[in-house]
């Protein structure tokens, strides 16, 4: 299994965090971001959201933000897990786990990759609403 | 030819995912662009306005990057992962 | 199941952050920290942890922490768990999940509790190595 | 009585989890604090250093807390949780 990926099923916390482990005993942190559905956005009501992507580019950007994670962060392990489309309110969207030996590492990597996640990588997100559907454009 | 792809609110906008423009010898992006507004003046507000990335085989690129027979160019609105 | 225990046996994140995500539908991130035991500390090859609480004390702080970061941070909810006994390499040791609207105040909520809970927790590891058994005197 | 514990390295340097300790009226942790080195002079080390906190009926304390029959008093050397 990769150590990123962009795939439509759910994924286990568990089962990512377990791989992340294994990659190294000296890991003693391990820090996790998990995006979910909210069920009101810019005020609107949300019944529904569902993701697009550029196939090949998304993915290969994700392993970017891992390598640079990996070179300029004193981390052990990142593992970066995107889904597509559609997802219910409460349901997982995106998971960031980074392994180090020390808490403050894996905290400022994980909020790193979250941000450039969001800045550089081909993802949309469609938001149903009452009004209708709407393209959100988050990051101009 | 050029595979020109639209994403998200693009794909809405133009009605296609996916056009075949067909170039002669190298062209920068800016070229190419002025070609898209022809065929699909909706795209003018975004690329007049800069209100898109665009990636030339999948890297980002800027207008002039210089495209050429086979390359693929995608229109990317602003991103929403996360 | 309680937001805040002290136990020995391991935990599931997966059930951990199912739990706090049921808590409200406003959630749209959730950070967590998990501590772990790492196979080298202070330069010394450790073989194995043991973890020992103050019972009832314990549990009394980890609440607090909880009710303070509830009060002072704009998240939604706050699960700890810590475990106590011996621990391997690799295993679990401690979890924070902190959910909030938006990211910014789970990252800043999740370390502020893992700070708070070495601070103020009655909870002590030894480390045994091979030179023998050290109580480890991190916060004095 | 009031019931005095001990954890972690303090535990092994006393060689011993409790004990019990008759206290007549109110008296305050400093005088406890007092006893206990008596009873066991390895405790000077952490207590004339403060390198411990102490609680009374599982809050911290103070050395002017106040100390009654029936409380329970713990030596909490530094923690290493987390």
């Amino acid at each position: 299994m990769e150590m990123v990926r962009v795939q439509r099923e759910d994924f286990s916390i568990d089962e990512e965090i377990e791989r992340v482990k294994k990659t190294s005993k000296a890991i003693g942190a391990v820090v996790t971001f998990l995006g979910t559905g909210r069920d009101i956005s810019r005020g609107e009501r949300i019944q529904g959201l569902e993701f697009e992507h550029y196939e090949g580019m998304a993915e290969k950007k994700l392993a970017e933000i891992r390598n640079r994670a990996l070179k300029n962060f004193n981390v052990l392990e990142v593992a970066i897990v995107h889904r597509v489309g559609k997802i219910g309110i409460g349901e997982n969207i995106v998971l960031i786990v980074v392994a180090s030996q020390h808490r403050n590492d894996a905290f400022m990597c994980c909020e790193w990759c979250i941000s450039e996640l969001k800045r550089i990588t081909p993802i949309w997100k469609k938001e149903f609403t009452e009004k209708g559907e709407i393209w959100v454009e988050e990051h101009p | 030819m050029v595979r020109v792809r639209f994403f998200a609110i693009l794909k809405d906008r133009v009605g296609k995912e996916v056009v075949e423009i067909p170039v002669s010898g190298n062209i920068t992006l800016r070229d190419l662009e002025e070609k898209v507004m022809e065929m699909f003046p909706q795209m003018e507000e975004y690329l007049r306005g800069r209100r898109l990335l665009v990636s030339v085989n999948q890297e980002f690129a800027t207008p002039e990057t210089v495209i050429k027979d086979g390359d693929e160019v995608a229109f990317l609105p602003p991103f929403s992962g996360g």
